[in-house]
């Protein structure tokens, strides 16, 4: 029981790394709180079950069309929005309400269009595409789209490093991450810049939809306020504004869930919140943060 | 100056009386019939859905030229007064009182589900308004002292396992798993089937709670089948038992029986979620319009309704929908029967037809202090056929329609 | 003197709302729409406390919302405590909790807010939680029934609301409320003004914490019948900050203007137009914090207008 | 005039500060005299300002004692630090933005100075010391940077220090403005206050320090007068970056 609740936590931790990491790299990034970021793993969601009974498209193919689309999406909200809060007193607040309307808008127009259902794709899609229902990991037996929504996450958090860490943009993202000002003043494009990471992060929420049909069961309208506070949970208890931290954050949180299903079931919730208080009384900066000095 | 006193006495006694007189006699224009629904938040689903079979029921009484009142010997039309409380119970409070004071409704008809109705009882008590409660089995709404709550449609949850019970202890099976989900609803409904199973001698092998908003079950399925149950009874809210089933089926694990709540409410909703497979030889409480009720002395049948509700909204109607009408039902037939135009009256003519009233809810029969106390909820199972699905009521031996295929292939 | 005139004028502004609201029901008998506002109202003022003046943001606020709500109902339950003081009960209940979460004002910016949501979250799951039945009813939630007067717990409500006003006043116009703000504008700077930095929030966090409890218990006697969802809402911390915002923070007048417009839009919405109430509320925010980011009374004070 | 005339009213003894495996101060000692102006010099990155931050409770010790008129004093709370007496300035300056120059100084001198008679008094003589009654009523977001700096001077005027560290006034100012503070220093020093001054440029030191001590890699290297530095051999090495 022990290790299956191990090994079932690393896989299902893996998928909330890629939960919180676009929320993470806004936060990052800009220094806001992007309260709308479970609307978008929603959106997501929705995304790939109306390409499935359109087209028939399995969530693989919806992958990249999901990247595209909130890629864009989220480079042109960056403009609509963002330089318009950063000129207010206090934009880290500010955004923290913009956000909140902006999560209520995307629920009610998902109501408008699709009603308010609990909507799926089969769960066992990937067990019929390739043609195997189960696989083994030492001795524990889970079912095969765990594992594609794992080796999805692992190439996801791939890509990010790469973007972050072996791309003239990587660098820019990583010197305004750093330092805004400075990265201004040392003639980076701020705002281009600071879009993409943007669209990268709705991105990277729209895929964890595609991939939560697998994870988290059905989707609906409402779901993402819920995804949004656990996220929290997951970035810092990783690291907030450091995005890489964040899958450290997901593993903690998926090994404590299943843990506490096995042991102490209804205590299920609270752990990750109490955890989440611990770690930030202890290490505010978080587990993988860096040590910030004052003044 | 004495007597010009007196006649302005005189005149605003007069006045007063003859509208008071006036009041009492004269039928209002129209019946209002408010209430609450949620078009976004965690109960949307389910109270957009009784919304819906209400508003099918007035269309369908004013189509007929309106609802006929004893109290005044004629027809007269229903007006449906609705606000959205999006879920959200402050709201709803806010919107229940502007029912009561402002638009003045006669009929007050609650939201979905025990949480949103939950502010309305108070407020109809203090206000001496009767609330018809249509889907909120709160054992907390019942009290002796509140003469102004009426349970339309289910029984309180504590009920539901009744037969669930029987049929599991009629087929001797032993080492039971219950999974339930800690609200209300759930909980209530795993004390009682773990009491009465626990009474008769039968082994509970797993007894868990999880919290409501649990959306992964592979786990906690793992872990029940390292107790090896017969049988795995999960209480939850409609997307617990869809994450659930999932679950289930991608795990490839396998039990011999399994049963779940809301199959036997939203079939077609978990049918779209879970797929056929994945509820094949499952169990659950069959409400309409999984069992077909067409004898039937108050308002339509089965087969009548879903042809009516599909011409009125091009869809086919759950049981949702059915809850919603059936509340229409019921207030037709206090109106029906009530002698008095008043809230008690109100009350007092539902005691006379409870018990005798048969709708394609089944029997609706409330006790004195207005909790549901008609038909128990059966058990079926669905078993394959073809492309899809048969359900059979497998007990009471009553109504029982197939033997259970048990354990499941 | 310019002090004196602003404690003058508050007073003045409480009144007025006293009266107002002791006159409204004549005019318009939804007393469940003026108790919330003055319920909203109330929680705005002492959201203040700590965000307008300190600087905190209390994400998880409505945690000692719910504390109150329970502090309050398990004192009328278990101890029999006439409902007046069982309110009082509510306010100490939710004061010891903000106590408990005392450390958490070591942090800053976001991490306070993320951490004191997660804190409120634990304590919704703690006191829903089924093996706490005993105590909490858990999921059941609570029925007070038998002692429900919404009358009553009008006035009583009227009188919170009355008391955080005042409280917000003399921090306003005090040396504390000065205080407080340094606090808020740089932590070293304001311990190198001698000011004691980790007291004088606690203090304000203390106050903060006492008035959400006070609503919160006089929520529960006002509606009788709660589930743990009913008064752990996140929803209520989210639209008391809205408020807040949208009136202008670290004034008298901001959240009171902040509730009065919002929460009365909110319903005006909810009445006429409920097919697009989520919509237009969301358009709402979002315009208002494009172009009106420092709240209402900014716009006053860009005209030179003080507003207490 | 000898060195312990006046006694020491600060001791700082083998302080050390460590960030991560760096040491800002490497055990370094040093004792201020009552009623004197100290200079405190030193390449970037000596520990100067770390050290003023120690002192003045902004940053917590790893080792060692500061000693306040023979009292130790060492890493409790800021705000007790200046109930003692000691008050600092920032390089860059730190006034409370959002809040009025009048403001500034009163929470000061409402909640920093032990003894809580004469506020007004207080107030109004920060203010005129520093120069800016007239603005009184301006927010100090709206001031030049070199006025924030008088602020920050005006606020820890306004708790009554005994000693106060200036941590590199100078930097950025006319020569004009220069000698309006000189002369302002020298004023406080005149009124019994014991000054610490951080300062990069030597000239300005000259100006008003009795001695001068140079820090190095967080260590004292040097203490005397500015000329005997200038010929000190160590001391011209550190500068000159050997």
């Amino acid at each position: 029981m022990l290790s299956y609740a191990l090994i079932g936590g690393i896989m299902y931790g893996l998928y909330f790394g890629l939960v919180g990491m676009g929320l993470n790299l806004i936060f990052g990034v800009m220094r806001m709180i992007n309260l709308a970021h479970g609307d978008f793993i929603m959106l997501g969601a929705f995304l790939t079950y109306w390409l499935y009974y359109l087209f028939g498209f399995n969530p693989l193919i919806v992958i990249p069309i999901s990247i595209v689309v909130f890629l864009v999406f989220g480079f042109l909200m960056y403009y609509v929005f963002v330089p318009k809060l950063l000129h207010s007193k206090d934009p880290e607040m500010l955004s923290f309400i913009l956000f909140f309307g902006v999560s209520q808008v995307i629920e009610a127009i998902i109501i408008l269009f699709f009603g308010n259902n609990q909507i799926s794709v089969p769960s066992t899609i990937f067990a019929k595409l390739f043609n195997v229902s189960t696989f083994t990991l030492f001795g524990n037996t889970f079912p095969i789209s765990w594992l594609v929504v794992s080796v999805a996450c692992i190439v996801a958090f791939v890509l990010i490093y790469v973007y972050f860490f072996y791309t003239k943009l990587g660098y820019a993202t990583r010197a305004i991450m750093a330092n805004r000002h400075e990265a201004l003043v040392s003639g980076i494009d701020v705002n281009k810049v600071s879009a993409i990471a943007f669209g990268v992060g709705i991105a990277a929420a729209s895929l964890a939809g595609v991939m939560g049909f697998f994870m988290i069961g059905a989707a609906f309208p409402s779901m993402g306020t819920d995804l949004t506070t656990i996220s929290f949970t997951i970035i810092v208890l990783g690291a907030l504004g450091n995005p890489l931290g964040t899958v450290i954050g997901g593993l903690i949180y998926g090994v404590a869930i299943m843990l506490m299903q096995t042991y102490f079931s209804s205590w299920t919730n609270v752990l990750p919140y109490l955890l989440l208080i611990f770690v930030i009384l202890i290490k505010p900066e978080g587990l993988l943060g860096k040590a910030v000095r004052n003044v | 100056m004495r007597k010009f006193s007196a006649l302005i006495v005189f005149l605003f006694l007069f006045v007063v009386g003859f509208s008071g007189i006036a009041m009492s006699k004269e039928a209002p224009k129209y019946i209002k019939v408010g209430t609450l629904y949620a078009s976004s938040g965690p109960f949307a689903k389910p109270s957009t859905a009784e919304f819906k079979g209400l508003n099918f029921w007035v269309h369908y009484v004013n189509s007929k030229g309106g609802v006929y009142v004893k109290a005044f010997h004629k027809r007269i039309p229903v007006k449906l007064v609705a606000y959205d409380d999006q879920s959200s119970t402050a709201t709803a409070t806010t919107l229940y009182n502007q029912l009561i004071t402002q638009d003045h409704v006669n009929i007050l008809v609650a939201d979905f589900g025990s949480v949103l109705t939950s502010v309305a009882v108070p407020l109809a008590k203090v206000h001496k308004i009767l609330l018809f409660d249509v889907t909120g089995t709160g054992s907390k709404f019942f009290t002796p002292d509140n003469p102004y709550i009426v349970l339309c449609s289910l029984p309180t949850s504590g009920r539901w396992p009744y037969t669930l019970a029987d049929f599991i202890i009629s087929e001797k099976i032993n080492r039971i798993a219950i999974v339930y989900s800690s609200n209300d609803f759930d909980q209530s409904q795993a004390v009682t089937l773990h009491n009465k199973l626990k009474k008769a001698g039968v082994d509970i092998v797993y007894y868990h709670a999880v919290p409501s908003n649990t959306s992964n079950y592979s786990i906690i399925l793992h872990n029940i089948k390292a107790k090896n149950p017969n049988a795995v009874i999960e209480f939850g809210y409609p997307n617990n038992d869809i994450a659930f089933l999932q679950n289930l089926e991608s795990s490839g694990l396998k039990f011999n029986m399994v049963f779940t709540v809301f199959p036997g409410q939203l079939f077609k909703l978990l049918k779209a979620n879970v797929g056929v497979k994945a509820l094949s030889y499952g169990y659950t409480y069959p409400t309409p319009p999984l069992l077909r009720y067409n004898k039937v002395n108050l308002g339509m049948g089965i087969d009548k309704f879903e042809k009516e509700f599909e011409k009125y909204s091009g869809k086919t109607p759950n049981f949702l929908n059915i809850a919603g009408y059936n509340v229409g039902l019921i207030i037709q037939k206090t109106l029906e029967t009530s002698k008095k135009f008043n809230q008690l009256a109100f009350r007092k003519a539902i005691a006379g037809f409870s018990g005798k009233a048969f709708t394609l809810d089944g029997l609706f029969k409330v006790n004195k202090e207005g909790a549901q106390i008609g038909e128990m909820l059966p058990v079926a199972q669905f078993v394959p056929r073809g492309q899809g699905l048969k359900m059979n009521i497998v007990y009471p031996p009553s109504m029982k329609t197939a033997k259970a295929v048990y354990p499941a292939p | 003197m310019y002090r004196k005139k602003g404690i003058i004028y508050g007073l003045g502004i409480t009144l007025l709302v006293i009266v107002l609201f002791i006159f409204l029901p004549n005019i318009y008998n939804n007393t469940s729409f003026l108790f919330n506002l003055m319920l909203y109202m109330a929680l705005a003022e002492g959201l203040n406390i700590i965000y307008g003046f300190t600087g905190y943001l209390p994400f998880g606020y409505v945690g000692f919302f719910g504390a109150g709500a329970y502090s309050a109902a398990l004192a009328i339950l278990f101890l029999h405590f006439p409902p007046l003081i069982a309110v009082l009960v509510g306010g100490i209940g939710a004061f010891l909790i903000g106590i408990i979460f005392i450390p958490l004002l070591k942090l800053s910016g976001a991490y306070f807010a993320i951490a004191n949501l997660a804190a409120s979250q634990a304590l919704y799951y703690i006191v829903a939680n089924p093996n706490l039945e005993k105590i909490t009813q858990g999921p059941y939630g609570i029925s007070l029934a038998n002692i429900y007067n919404p009358q009553v717990s009008y006035y009583v409500m009227l009188s919170i609301l009355a008391f955080s006003m005042v409280t917000v006043i003399f921090i306003r116009f005090s040396d504390y409320g000065l205080a407080l703000l340094s606090i808020k504008e740089d932590r070293v700077s304001a311990s190198l003004a001698g000011i004691n930095v980790p007291r004088e929030r606690s203090i304000a966090w203390g106050l903060s914490s006492f008035i959400a409890g006070l609503s919160g218990g006089v929520y529960a006697w006002y509606v009788a019948v709660f589930y743990p969802t009913t008064v752990f809402s996140l929803e209520i911390s989210v639209f008391v900050i809205v408020f807040v915002l949208f009136g202008g923070i670290g004034t008298l007048v901001g959240p009171l203007i902040g509730s009065l417009v919002l929460y009365s839009f909110y319903n005006f919405i909810g009445i006429s137009t409920p097919q697009y109430f989520q919509l237009s509320y969301g358009l709402l925010i979002i315009i208002f914090a494009l172009f009106i980011p420092n709240g209402i009374l900014s716009i006053f004070e860009k005209r030179g207008i003080h507003v207490p | 005039m000898s060195r312990n005339e006046n006694g020491a009213i600060l001791k700082i003894e083998d302080l050390i500060k460590k960030f991560g495996n760096f040491r800002a101060l490497d055990g370094v000692s040093l004792e201020v005299d009552k009623g004197k102006i100290i200079g405190l010099a030193g390449p970037n990155g000596s520990g100067k300002t770390t050290l003023i931050n120690v002192v003045s409770g902004v940053y917590k010790s790893n080792d060692g004692r500061v000693i306040f008129n023979g009292e130790e004093i060492t890493n409790i709370d800021s705000h007790k630090i200046v109930h003692k007496g000691i008050n600092r300035t920032f390089q860059i300056p730190k006034p409370l933005l959002g809040l009025t120059v009048e403001e500034n100084i009163r929470v000061a001198a409402v909640y920093g100075a032990k003894d809580k008679g004469k506020i007004e008094e207080r107030i109004e003589y920060s203010l005129s010391t520093i120069g800016l009654v007239d603005l009184r009523f301006k927010k100090a977001e709206s001031l030049t940077s070199t006025q924030q700096k008088l602020l920050d001077l005006g606020r820890a005027l306004a708790t009554n220090p005994k000693l106060l560290l200036v941590d590199e006034i100078a930097a950025g100012l006319t020569q004009k403005e220069l000698k309006m503070i000189a002369d302002m220093l020298l004023g406080l020093k005149e009124k019994g206050v014991t000054l610490m001054v951080v300062e990069h440029l030597m000239g300005f030191l000259d100006m008003i320090t009795d001695e001068v001590v140079i820090m190095n890699a967080g260590k004292e290297i040097f203490r005397g007068s500015i000329r005997e530095a200038s010929n000190n051999e160590e001391v011209i090495r550190v500068f000159l970056g050997g």
